[in-house]
């Protein structure tokens, strides 16, 4: 089971909110560089398992080694670290509402260090990819939904992260905006990303051969392999 | 640094309103405890001044030679609790006491000799301040064989030291109280404050920013506004202050005491206090919300 | 209506935390304030009880017949401020003066006849507090012809009521500004946790919600709040109070004053005060987030 | 022009946010009893076009007619009245965090002055249509997006309103809950509520034939009748 080449390694992972339980044993590994999708109907435990990996939340039980560390035993002064190389855009966005659209899309790379200039210029490429550069001075709030969903990926890649959790990142977008997105993420996984997607849509599964882990009440029952696409699903 | 500062000051201007409440709290209390203090300031000086007055007179049997005299001075003065002792002739009394008498003086035009005796007048230290002490001193005094008798103090005098010990102690429990209530409300507020943005703590958070990215404009924050609201605060009571005491000077001209505001070392030592407090109110607030 | 208690109570459990915010912050202003109103109480107390020693005494000429005197009496109680006038003989009058000045009086032993003269002691009514008034109706005395010469009050009377007038504009003028400043600061309080469900209060109004159906549980949780911060702030204070007390007991054993707390009700009139003050906060903040 | 059938009149519409044009001459109507779509790209005005219709803002300029009440005229009092004849769906939920699911749909029955009886049954009723019958007193920060969607369904339909506005109702939902929830509306408009639903799935147009308004930009660009589906989007 020990693979030298696994980027995220889940184990026996169960995880209980009081008498709910939204994820049972699971247990699978992801390779550096997979295109990964999560899926599953609602509730099945996408967003669940995803939290438990950008340490949002704790494990109730099991092992999860992200990049070779474990998340039960990391100190809290690496969890910032650790974080940074995550890019995660969540289901409900999570932008801050007292910030600009640029201002949420910089935070990362505040975060990080980078100076003022860098910043300056990465923010503005990437506001433009999505489509958003007349809406840098907005605040979430003055937003659709569409558009707060695009900063949202603009903010989750903004970091160069090795990994990017990407929870239904394609829910609010109409479909050439969805093209778009996941054109750029196919790009970050040439170019090394990991690459995870939680989502329920089957369409958007399908228009990608890659890995797919079926989740159901919080059990794992299907990890199908890139090459056996469309059979099973 | 100069970045936090920056993005502190960013923080300010999109949540005024915010900030303005924070800011405005502490303003308010800042007033009220120092309006507290700045009355037992000048019930203090008040207190002093009387206490000055605390005069003991020792009344000396009659036929007193120059060399007893100025060895009876010396034991006096030996007693701990007497800064001074002046003496002071019969005639020298007796005139004085005419004076002090004023309209009553007509009654010792009656008299057919100077029925008063030589006299010390003794000062009491001013750190003696209960009337027990100086019961005591007074006995001590009255065992010197030369002396005939030791009057001391208006009765008043007495009362009033006790009164106004009793003043400074509710004084000082109030102050204790209100500054613990003024940290209270202070941290209560800044709660309030970041409970409303608990969220956005939040997702800075999970973007990677560390504990110190996240706290540092918090407190950057905080203590600014403990400077505004304390400068506020003080200005306000100055202000206050004025009205008060040119209203005084209408009402009671007649009045020796004249009120006066803090000295500037207090006024900014009371901003410092604003700002520590609003700071403590951080620390206590971000502890809470950023427990993990 | 009992819905809407229902209601509010099922709020306040389920945001304990912003609740206890208010309720503590209102419990310490209400502190505050009580403790300052109860401090000037006890002042009032003793300025009252010394006032009642405000005297005059006024010495008649020789030789006045038992007429003349009735007529006198009359006459001087007619004068607006004069609550009471007793007739002292001269021989009462020595009797008194000698005990009076206890250690001094050995000098009163040598007088060969009385030098005291017949006279009035007149009673200044409580409500004439400033020593000019008191100063016009013994000159209004004076000019009655059988008066010899008036003598009011020992001089430190006179002084102390002008203080004590300060400290009473002092007090009226801080309690004023505290009573302020606690509605602003409870209002301010009361604005952050309804900001903090501003999101909650728009969605109630997008679903249909009346404004009464919004306002009413947070008017029922405002007066909560208020009750029970009253009451917290009063037991406070006196728990505060009677520690102060019980060492005042110790300290000042001698001392004649005796403070007390507020009566019942006073503290039930504080209690509503507090209430009223966070309803006002809550009128205030509702206005604000319930504009359309 | 005047339609007497007409329950919504959206007349000459305009919605600006600053300098930003959200609607542009909108105008159309909705008859009793209709069943449609708004469709059209993200950012195209969409949501905003249902928020005027909600009363959640005052549109720039223009009328808009509901029930034959003048939204622009409408006396304060009486905008309540007016909000519990309709029902929405919204596109982030907005469910109350502080109350339970059930609280949350209780609530709009208990605006109305229903009776605790009769509210209880409903709504648990209501729910368990939804399949939320074990989340009843979860609150809905303990809810996955699909299951709050569903709640925010609920709520929608619980005050039995004249009108349902649903922003995106299907857009965090699998397609079986899609399904479920999409069969309810129908069922609904058969019996006489009026249906209006904003998205840019595709998709979900086609399954329904329905008649369609297309937003671009702010302007409607094409409003296609039932009959005629298919062949223009
Ligand atoms: N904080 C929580 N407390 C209690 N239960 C929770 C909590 N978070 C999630 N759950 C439950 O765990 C289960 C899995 O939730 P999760 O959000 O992972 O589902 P999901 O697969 O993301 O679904 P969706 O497609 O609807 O987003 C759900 O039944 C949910 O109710
Ligand atoms: N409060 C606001 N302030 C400023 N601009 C706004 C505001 N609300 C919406 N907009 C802008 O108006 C345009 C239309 O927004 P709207 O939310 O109606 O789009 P939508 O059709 O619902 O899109 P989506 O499919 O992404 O939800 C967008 O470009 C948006 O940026
Ligand atoms: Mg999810
Ligand atoms: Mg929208």
């Amino acid at each position: 089971m020990i693979d030298k080449n696994a980027i995220i390694r889940v184990f026996h992972v169960h995880k209980r909110y009081g008498s709910k339980n939204a994820l049972i044993d699971v247990t699978f590994d992801v390779a550096k560089n997979e295109f990964l999708f999560i899926s599953g109907p609602n509730g099945a435990g996408k967003s669940s398992l995803l939290k438990l990996l950008y340490l949002a939340e704790g494990v109730s039980e099991g092992e999860i080694l992200i990049d070779g560390i474990n998340l039960s035993r990391i100190s809290r002064k690496r969890i910032p670290l650790l974080r940074r190389k995550i890019g995660v855009i969540f289901q409900d966005f999570k932008l801050i509402p007292t910030k600009t659209v640029f201002e949420n899309v910089a935070l990362v790379l505040e975060v990080a260090g980078n100076k003022k200039h860098t910043i300056q210029k990465k923010v503005k490429r990437l506001l433009r990819a999505g489509g958003m550069e007349e809406k840098l001075d907005s605040y979430p709030a003055g937003l659709s939904s569409g558009e707060q969903q695009r900063v949202a990926f603009a903010r989750a890649v903004a970091g160069d992260p090795k990994i990017i959790l990407a929870d239904e990142p394609t829910g609010s977008l109409d479909d050439e905006s969805a093209g778009i997105i996941l054109d750029i993420l196919k790009k970050l996984h040439v170019l090394g990303t990991t690459v995870i997607i939680a989502t329920h849509n089957k369409e958007l599964i399908h228009t990608i051969s890659a890995r797919t882990i079926y989740l159901e009440k919080g059990r794992l029952k299907q990890d199908i392999p890139r090459t056996s696409k469309i059979i099973s699903l | 640094m100069l970045f936090f500062v920056k993005q502190a000051i960013q923080d300010i201007l999109s949540n005024s309103f915010l900030y303005g409440v924070t800011v405005i709290t502490i303003a308010f209390l800042i007033l009220i405890v120092s309006a507290f203090g700045l009355f037992f300031l000048n019930v203090d000086d008040m207190i002093c001044s009387w206490k000055k007055e605390v005069r003991m007179m020792v009344y000396l049997k009659k036929d007193i030679n120059e060399n007893q005299l100025f060895d009876l001075k010396r034991k006096i003065k030996g007693i701990s609790g007497i800064s001074n002792a002046t003496f002071i002739s019969r005639d020298e009394a007796l005139k004085y006491l005419k004076e002090q008498m004023k309209r009553q003086s007509s009654l010792l035009d009656n008299l057919e000799k100077n029925p008063l005796p030589d006299a010390f007048e003794i000062t009491i230290s001013q750190s003696i301040a209960n009337p027990e002490k100086i019961e005591s001193i007074a006995t001590r005094v009255e065992v010197f064989p030369q002396v005939e008798d030791v009057e001391y103090g208006q009765r008043w005098i007495g009362r009033f030291i006790n009164i106004f010990n009793l003043f400074r102690l509710a004084g000082f429990t109030m102050s204790c109280l209100f500054l613990m209530a003024t940290v209270f409300i202070v941290a209560n507020t800044i709660r309030l404050v970041l409970y409303s943005k608990r969220e956005e703590l939040e997702i800075m958070r999970i973007v990677g920013a560390s504990n110190i990215f996240i706290k540092a404009p918090f407190y950057i924050v905080g203590i600014l506004e403990g400077a505004v609201g304390g400068v506020i605060g003080i200005a306000g009571l100055f202000i206050a202050f004025s009205f008060i005491s040119s209203s005084m000077e209408q009402t009671a001209s007649s009045c020796i005491i004249n009120i006066r505001f803090f000295p500037l070392s207090i006024s900014c030592g009371i901003i410092f206090c604003s700002i520590f407090v609003a700071w403590l109110g951080c620390y206590f607030s971000l502890r809470q919300f950023l427990k993990v």
